[in-house]
């Protein structure tokens, strides 16, 4: 092999040229093509951040786990949170295929270099708040990850396809945390509209600024990573909340949401974006909680994975050793 | 009947404690691979749980979480082993290899039970603890063969988890009507000792020597690391009796 | 009068955590000398705990255990600082210090009360919390002075504390009737940040420059971290209400 | 100085003649007078296993710290644990007079090699227990203990006045939690009645074997470390016990306890020595979570001792330069 050209790597322009080729024709983009330095780079940190967005995202919903008020919600709890584990997983091994590997991705999570959803800065100080995760949250993730299934990257799409069959479960089962509640004591309706409260406006901010403030989205639509400006999504969300909550008897802290037959979509209320920006710049309520709490466990468990490694080179030396005797 | 639902309720408290330990590692263990996988444990031995406790609450009319968390700690039949907090990872793996090795030639041997739904659940459960032995024995070479200081945790985990061996396997008189449905647990013993020790020898260890500790879980008569476990388990279902969720 | 008893609440809450906390360490400790000095820091801080809260308790005909043991998570008004788990020993004297440091300012203030309780209790705290800040400073010095290791794990804590600091300080509406009485916590933070930074720094130490935790303890907005910490605390007290012991 | 020759050092005939004029004269032994090996190595036996006991002890009891059900209870119950830390560096400050030095008398705790008071291998597991052990195990201390403030050795003679004074504060409060429970609900009189039960026995056990199972009591009695024999102790114990139990309102459950008008004591029923010896032997309850708990304490506090010791060490350096320098 020549060195410095990789395999399957052409000369840019021809590369460039089938490249747009894919992104024109919707075809995917595999970690073999050429692809613009800018794309490679969109996509790792969109990937990492999604995938460090689900190893914090265990935090909040780990929090209830020991106390979970029934066994079979502890049961759905336990599985909810392994699975953002191993969406975790698949999306490093995603985002690995663009040539960034998971340590170097995980310690730029752990040193706070990388950024993940300001979503889980928020505290679950109720159990209702496994409800609202998992309806709002979860919910709002699909309508943003739903598009993503068509992605012009191959093994990102096809992460997503797998990730969004499990969250829309996730969604299903947070849900109906909040309709038992809902259906429940005064005091549990109580604890599930509260939570609520909470939660709805930072769900509605997880599809990002409104489409004025964001500029390097167009960029992403061209490339066709994303589909969706956030506005429309956050309307999507919107749309798909209110028939849910009827459905809930909650109400949605939004005096302003009511239904505009002219748009055919429901009209609701401007968003807080100073909290926003506040959570994101590090002063939400549990920024520093959640980036320590991983921290301590990956440097507490330094040793496991130093005697891991160390076993696993023995057993290698071994193997040699024994190869070379035969 | 009685003496049945009494069976199924200690075993499904060592199932149900064991799971709650484990529960505790999810978001915190050394790499995402083990968060998986002790969660996944835990999941296995929660499903137990929840087996066992329905089938012993269907006797009183109860419902598993009528007995998970309506139950003083006196009323617990949970081995001692299985209530030892978590400590670091080596002690989790020495518990979870102790347990497992147990739990191998209990529902092996439950499999053959003349209880058709006890039978049931060991039979289901024996796929499952196949691999919980399987992941456990790996760290135990792992950690054992890895690093100094791997050796050293893992022995230290091996010899704070011992003492609670033997009361694993004691005679219980009061399944001693439970012929051919109940598994005597000295049985079971022979088994563990002809695995166990061979492990931890092969992973370069020492097999401890420590006493055991006196045990009565069976009975009742808990370790303090009960008691602060049923405090955050229960808090929630507590604070809302009778409440459905 | 119904301010002045929620100004004490907020006060003793504040203190009954931290000593609740430091409860934690006790039998725990590096060494004999600090289980004896954490567990004498702990019990002053019950003591402010109980003067205050007798004192809150006694505007609404309730005793200090009323509200110790019968309010629910989001009655409780303690800071987030306070709340948080102990960790290391390096984060416990990382966060005593930013605690003495406050307490040291606060009840200096407070001792001149136009309230002559609040204004006793202070007094009596004062000498108290010079004490538990000599203590922390003293650590920190050996910690960020003595070894690699401990330096690390020193800067870890206070990087781990820190975002807890603002909310100490936060301007709180609902004293501002309180003029004379209560003390203005905004006026304690020049103070503050005269001297802890300084302590820092002649530990050859980073002073942190994370963010803020967005707080609200005062309004019954708590961490993940009271929860559990309360339904350990209150377990037994709560299984038997109305009950003396 | 001559070296070999302890300051105070005299020849060996001449210092025994003097130590058995202190002994039979009831005088006091000081650490820099001429005894025994024998003599010394009993005490520092006894002494350090005292101090053991005390740091183990003070687990039993600080498991209810964090629960304590009021908090008049848990400040009570705090600085009791303390105090017992303070017990145990009393204790070795008293045998490093006889040239022991802490770390290895501490090393042999953590180790196993040396003992402590099997009594600590019982569990706490109510709050109960709390009041057993300061009525219970406080009250029997305090019957081996009070002889001890006339011990032949000035040091820990002198350790066993302040000891004894707060043991028999510590055994008040232990009365008091029982009273309150006997005052209380049926359910508290029956956890403090449970309780009773339960301690009872070990505590009579912690007088040691009969005196006919005891041989090396003998020669303690002889240097007037110990003053009365083990069965004597025991007696004064159960007859200081009974009135106390009657005001109480508690049984003690032994159906053999009753008033023997002859004797002027109360006869009591044998104990069941094969459990005591068995707990001896490491199959108590809690003998390996005591000694481990107490040992991840120590191994996990080794780097802030460390960094102790590294900045002590900077500083005596530090100091030594500013000499030199002026």
């Amino acid at each position: 092999m020549t060195p410095g050209i990789r395999p399957g790597a052409v000369d840019d322009a021809a590369g460039e040229e089938r490249f747009l080729e894919l992104i024109t024709s919707d075809s995917r983009v595999e970690p073999t093509d050429w692809m613009p330095e800018a794309y490679r780079k969109t996509l790792v940190r969109q990937i990492s951040q999604h995938a460090h967005s689900e190893i914090i995202g265990m935090q909040p919903e780990g929090n209830w786990i020991t106390r979970a008020p029934s066994l079979k919600r502890k049961a759905i709890l336990m599985a909810k949170v392994q699975d953002e584990a191993g969406h975790g997983l698949y999306l490093y091994s995603a985002a690995q295929t663009l040539g960034t590997d998971r340590d170097t991705m995980f310690e730029q999570l752990i040193t706070g270099a990388a950024k993940y959803s300001s979503i889980f800065n928020y505290l679950t100080p109720t159990w209702a708040d496994m409800g609202s995760i998992g309806w709002l949250v979860d919910g709002a993730a699909i309508c943003n990850q739903v598009p993503l299934c068509r992605a012009s990257y191959g093994p990102y799409a096809r992460a997503m396809v797998r990730i969004c069959k499990e969250e829309s479960f996730h969604q299903r089962q947070g849900f109906e945390i909040l309709l038992a509640l809902m259906n429940g004591s005064e005091s549990q309706r109580a604890m599930a509209q509260e939570s609520v409260n909470r939660w709805y406006a930072p769900a509605l901010m997880m599809f990002g600024p409104p489409d004025a403030d964001s500029p390097n989205s167009r960029q992403s639509m061209d490339w066709k990573i994303k589909r969706f400006s956030n506005d429309e999504l956050r309307q999507r969300f919107v749309d798909m909340l209110v028939p849910q909550a009827e459905a809930l008897g909650v109400t949605l802290p939004d005096p302003d949401l009511k239904w505009n037959e002219e748009r055919g979509h429901y009209d609701f209320g401007e968003l807080d974006w100073s909290e926003f920006y506040d959570v994101l710049k590090g002063n939400g309520q549990a920024n520093a909680v959640r980036l320590n709490t991983r921290r301590a466990a990956h440097e507490g468990g330094a040793w496991v994975r130093e005697a891991a490694r160390a076993y696993a080179d023995k057993q290698a030396a071994a193997a040699a050793d024994l190869e070379l005797a035969s | 009947s009685e003496p049945v639902a009494r069976y199924a309720l200690g075993l499904g408290d060592d199932a149900l404690i064991l799971a709650q330990r484990l529960g505790e590692w999810i978001a915190h263990a050394p790499e995402l691979e083990e968060d998986i996988a002790l969660g996944n444990i835990g999941l296995d031995l929660l499903g137990h749980a929840r087996s066992l406790l329905s089938y012993a609450g269907s006797a009183w009319g109860m419902a598993e979480d009528d007995l998970a968390y309506f139950r003083d700690e006196p009323e617990f039949r949970c081995h001692q082993l299985f209530e030892q907090p978590i400590g670091d990872f080596a002690q989790t793996i020495a518990r979870q290899l102790i347990a497992s090795a147990y739990f191998h030639g209990l529902y092996r041997s439950l499999g053959r039970s003349a209880d058709p739904t006890l039978a049931a659940i060991a039979a289901k459960a024996v796929k499952e603890i196949d691999y919980h032995l399987d992941h456990s024995s790996q760290w135990l070479l792992r950690l054992g063969l890895g690093t100094e200081e791997s050796a050293r945790r893992m022995q230290r985990g091996l010899d704070a988890m011992w003492p609670f061996v033997d009361e694993l396997f004691r005679r219980q008189p009061e399944i001693e009507e439970l012929d051919g449905i109940a598994v005597d647990p000295a049985s079971l013993r022979p088994a563990f000792d002809q695995l166990v020790p061979r492990l931890i020898v092969e992973a370069g260890l020492s097999v401890p020597t420590t006493g055991s500790a006196r045990g009565g879980g069976r009975q009742g008569v808990h370790s303090e690391a009960l008691g602060p476990l049923l405090a955050e388990m229960q808090v929630l279902a507590r604070a809302h009796p009778g409440e459905a969720w």
